[in-house]
């Protein structure tokens, strides 16, 4: 069922190899990235939000 | 102003943002199943094209690429659109959190078109009117994006983007229209819904299953931003309050 | 005739003023004051309808002002501390332009007549770049000459004014009130406007 | 409503005989942006009558583009559109007068002088005709997006580029119809086809964007 | 001396940095005229390759230029350019400040993103060299001969287009020898004589422009 | 300290004042007087060196300020009606970026006290363009107090300014005077200055 015969005849792509792993690659790499970088922003929100919460507390009490 | 809310119950950010907050994992463990199951399909089963040769398995992420770089620019247009007729808060967030990631998948398209392009037409890029009008979406997106940044005050900015989302939304004809329009280079649609489809049944499967996985991957990241917009937004009301008080989930 | 109701103004984080509120009839004049930053101006703006509130109503003869659009904009004048002058019209052109602009009648004669009640005489063809200050808010202030329109909103009109100009203007302003308008004013400076009642409303 | 329209027209007019400069200028920047080109690229003028409809056309599409940020920027800063805002008719008028007031300022007099411009390019009578007839038609478009943009970024500092960002990609579609029907007449195959498409976009233009321009407008004044 | 000029070139720069759409959006137009210029021409690479040295200088001009009326109009209207020209040292030495700042802002960008449209022509990886060097060399002679123009425009209405009329025929030098580098790469000729002439325009620029630009600036404000 | 001979201005065709002289010693106020147009702006934008005389000489500690140049420029401050402010900026970056630009020291915190003492504590990290019209005035207002230059020129200082401020502002003019220092001004509101010398000089 698996059409390949070996693993290097996948990595050549039939002499396609570097434009079709040209365009997975950079596709991987960048819904790879994309979502380390939303979360990082998430939590360097939450992070920066509660350190305005404390500091806001902290002047009205 | 309570009943208000209870019409539009999620479209209130207090209610959607646990809501979206559960709903996160299972399109992102959606995104990765269906992501092996096409890349399994369109990479390793999917038989060889007899005219493209291997060379066509580009088709695998060109495709959704460009399906979610139109269609994540409808659906902002469609919140732009419910958000200018209503007034509803989260409708901007909507429009704000999918934005990069529609951004992002233009280029892709572009990115993997050019790609496809060097081998089978012999060079990176043609100014042909599909490609054409890819890149002036993709610009369409950050134009939104730097509109929506150079206004400050949060409200005025959804206002003016949604408006520039309404105007920019001809182009999305023009993209899926234009092959047929002129006669060009770039292929026409392959995929229809009033037509059998013209190609092997693994292909059209890996096809369709890329898709998914890009429909949910486009779903999870944007509900991941839309939160933290959210907080940032509403930091000074008491439901974000108590969410941070907690542990911000 | 104007009356609000419970406004609230959120200007970036900061909550300016809530559960504002007032009413005004004809013949009188509303004498906003506060510190700067108040929230003045952006009552004034609330006002007119160019500024949404975050919260409560304006209405206008007992309809909002949202809903009643045009036909309240058909009764209002405003007087921003911009001048809403074209710098290389002359005065003359200005009145002019502007008249016509707001779909008034308003001919020749009248504007040169406005123009020499405020003190501008001989500087008619003069482009306004070149006028002083003072002169510059003038040429804004004749539009208020022939200005038959209820409801007068003027935020710091005596600004840049000298002696003589104010009392003018209070002059006018009270002439106003007697023929039944109302006004909304904000000003720094203590002015006795001689007639009307004069309603004042603090903002802190 | 007509005398609304005139009024914001004969005034910005007036204002535009007033700073003289301006309709001048702008034909002038079309000008040589156009004697440019044959400096960047040499003097073939095989190659040149090829370029020509580009170019001019491209010329005249910045031309237009350059004067749209002032588009409402004056009358924001020294607020006159607070007063136009407040005026009892709908904003969408006065906005419509302001744009075609643009397009006789910025759009006509590129027209008038496309086809000098197209005889530097060895451009032929008809190519000249069509030429001139494409600026005509496809400008009170550019005016009409533009106003959008215009008033999208108003009061944004650094606007003018913003603005290019924005319209730039709404007027491709002009610029594609414009140039290939100029194109297509050089080639033979007649322009009719392009000028039409080009009619209508301006048609659709002209009734859709000023409305949007005076929704974008009231939220910059907000 | 050297502190005034820091000072000012800080205080610029953080000024862009807080406007953010400033820079993004210029290389963004040059990359928007650069993409215009295939759709408005046609697709034929050898053509297209050809343009492409005009095309990108003309485009790299245009960006320039576009961000020039601010150059000193925003100090003008809020007053600190009065401040500048009472500050105790040579205004001389404010205006080289700001010409720098505009540089880092408009011109340096552009030289890093030339080659990566240049890429779009299909330029020879030796002419992408030459693109990008002859951009980094000439564009502080635009930065610098558009000083000039934007202090004698400066608080005339309809500036901008006045403006580029002043400054266009002063850049033709720039482009023909910029575009002229890339050229005569491209034909093999070699673009060294090309840039050497560039260089020496560039520090005549500088070291002449700030001057004649302060002492506009002193008659603007009179 | 500074004086003036037989001034003259002349505006287009029009002649606003001739033979205009005074002098002026430290501690000493000069009150410029005169209706809107009277010629006030210019004569000041005469004094700081900006507006070339059509007649007439201007010197600072006897030498004529043509020449002195930079050495007058040294120890003159000046004020115009213009903020002189970035609206993108912030307070607290504004009045450092002056300060550098005039080649003064000043530190943050010298500039956050100062602040403090126009009463814009809290908002030293709001862009500048979200301040209202008097708490812009104070931004500029805020160079002023650490401000040793003996020339003080002002253009309408307490215009758009509430009370408290005109009250605080008129106090740190005298404690200038009081210093030694000059200052040169106009206002068309009756503000007292407690300390100093006042002369007064009419233009009409
Ligand atoms: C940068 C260049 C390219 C861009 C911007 C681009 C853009 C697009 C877009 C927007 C679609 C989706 C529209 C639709 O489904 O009808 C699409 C689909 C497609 N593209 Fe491209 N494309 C590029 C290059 C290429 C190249 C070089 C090839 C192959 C030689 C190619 C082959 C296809 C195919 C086969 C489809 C699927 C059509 C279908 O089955 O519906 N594209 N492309
Ligand atoms: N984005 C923002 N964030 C925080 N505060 C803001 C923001 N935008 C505006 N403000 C504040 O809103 C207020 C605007 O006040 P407004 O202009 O209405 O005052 P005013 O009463 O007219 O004052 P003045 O007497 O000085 O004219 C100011 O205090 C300003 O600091
Ligand atoms: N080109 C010109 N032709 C005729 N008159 C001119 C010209 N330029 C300026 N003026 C006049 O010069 C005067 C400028 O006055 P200036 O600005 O110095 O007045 P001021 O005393 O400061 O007034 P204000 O109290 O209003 O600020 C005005 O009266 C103006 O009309
Ligand atoms: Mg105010
Ligand atoms: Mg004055």
């Amino acid at each position: 069922m698996i059409h390949w015969n070996s693993f290097s005849e996948f990595l050549a792509m039939g002499g396609y190899g570097l434009y079709v792993w040209g365009s997975f690659g950079v596709t991987a790499l960048i819904l790879a990235v994309e979502p380390i970088v939303v979360a990082r922003n998430r939590n360097n929100t939450i992070a920066r939000l509660k350190r305005q919460l404390r500091a806001e507390r902290r002047i009205t009490e | 102003m309570t009943d208000r809310f209870n019409i539009y119950r999620y479209a209130a950010p207090s209610a959607f943002y646990p809501l979206a907050g559960a709903m996160v994992p299972w399109f992102a463990a959606a995104a990765v199943l269906f992501g092996l199951a096409g890349l399994w399909l369109g990479m390793l089963v999917a038989p060889t094209d007899f005219q493209q040769g291997e060379g066509y398995r580009i088709i695998f992420i060109h495709v959704p690429a460009s399906w979610m770089s139109m269609f994540i620019y409808l659906v902002m247009a469609f919140w732009a659109a419910i958000g200018l007729a209503f007034n509803t808060r989260l409708s901007g967030m909507m429009a704000q959190a999918l934005a990069p990631t529609g951004a992002l998948m233009a280029f892709l398209s572009l990115w993997t078109g050019a790609l496809w392009g060097k081998p089978m037409w012999g060079t990176w890029w043609v100014w042909d009117a599909r490609l054409t009008s890819e890149l002036i979406l993709l610009f369409l997106y950050i134009g939104y994006m730097a509109l929506v940044a150079a206004i400050d005050d949060p409200r005025r900015a959804d206002k003016a983007g949604g408006l520039l989302l309404l105007v920019g939304v001809v182009n999305i004809p023009i993209i899926y229209f234009s092959v047929k329009w002129w006669n060009t280079l770039h292929q026409g649609a392959s995929v229809s819904l009033t037509k059998s489809p013209s190609m092997a049944a693994t292909m059209l499967w890996g096809m369709l299953l890329m898709a998914l996985c890009f429909w949910m991957y486009s779903i999870a990241v944007a509900l991941i931003r839309v939160r933290t917009i959210m907080l940032e937004r509403e930091r000074n009301t008491d439901w974000v309050r108590e969410t941070l008080e907690g542990d911000g989930k | 005739m104007l009356e609000a109701d419970n406004l609230e103004c959120v200007r970036g984080e900061r909550r300016l003023f809530a559960g504002v509120g007032f009413r005004l009839e004809g013949g009188e004049l509303l004498y906003l004051q506060g510190r700067n930053g108040a929230g003045k101006t952006s009552l004034l703006r609330m006002l007119i309808g160019l500024l949404p509130p975050e919260a409560g109503e304006i209405r206008w003869r007992g309809v909002p002002i949202r809903q009643a659009g045009d036909d309240f904009r058909a009764e209002l004048c405003y007087l921003g501390h911009l001048n809403a002058i074209k710098e290389e019209l002359t005065p003359l052109e200005n009145l002019l332009a502007a008249a016509r602009l707001a779909d008034e009648e308003l001919s020749e004669d009248e504007v040169l007549d406005a123009l020499e009640q405020v003190g501008l005489a001989g500087r008619e063809d003069l482009a306004c770049k070149y006028l002083s200050q003072g002169q510059k808010r003038r040429v804004a202030l004749a539009r208020l000459v022939k200005e038959r329109r209820p409801l007068w909103v003027l935020d710091e009109p005596f600004v840049a004014l000298d002696v003589a100009a104010v009392d003018w203007l209070a002059g006018l302003i009270s002439a106003h009130l007697q023929r039944g308008g109302l006004a909304v004013m904000t000003t720094h400076q203590a002015v006795a406007i001689p007639a009307g009642t004069v309603r004042e409303l603090r903002l802190s | 409503m007509l005398r609304i329209v005139t009024a914001v027209v004969a005034r910005d007019l007036r204002l535009a005989m007033r700073r003289q400069a301006d309709i001048v200028s702008a034909l002038f920047f079309f000008i040589i942006v156009v004697s440019l080109f044959p400096l960047g690229i040499g003097p073939e003028p095989d190659l040149l009558r090829k370029l020509a409809p580009g170019v001019l056309w491209v010329a005249a599409l910045l031309a237009t583009m350059l004067s749209l940020p002032r588009l409402f920027a004056d009358d924001h800063r020294d607020g006159t559109l607070e007063q136009l805002a407040l005026a009892p008719h709908p904003l969408g008028l006065v906005v419509t007068g302001k744009v075609i007031a643009h397009w006789l300022v910025s759009g006509l007099p590129l027209a008038v002088l496309a086809p000098v411009l197209g005889l530097q390019f060895d451009l032929s009578t008809e190519a000249l005709v069509v030429l001139t007839a494409s600026i005509l038609i496809g400008t009170p478009a550019l005016s009409g997006i533009g106003g959008i943009g215009a008033a999208l970024t108003l009061g944004l500092r650094g606007g003018g580029v913003l603005l290019s960002l924005l319209v730039l990609p709404l007027y491709i579609p002009v610029l594609i119809f414009g140039a290939g029907a100029v194109d297509a007449t050089v080639s033979g195959l007649g322009g009719e086809a392009h000028l039409s498409l080009l009619a209508a976009l301006t048609l659709a233009a002209l009734g859709f964007a000023p409305w949007a321009a005076a929704a974008a407008l009231r939220i910059a004044l907000e």
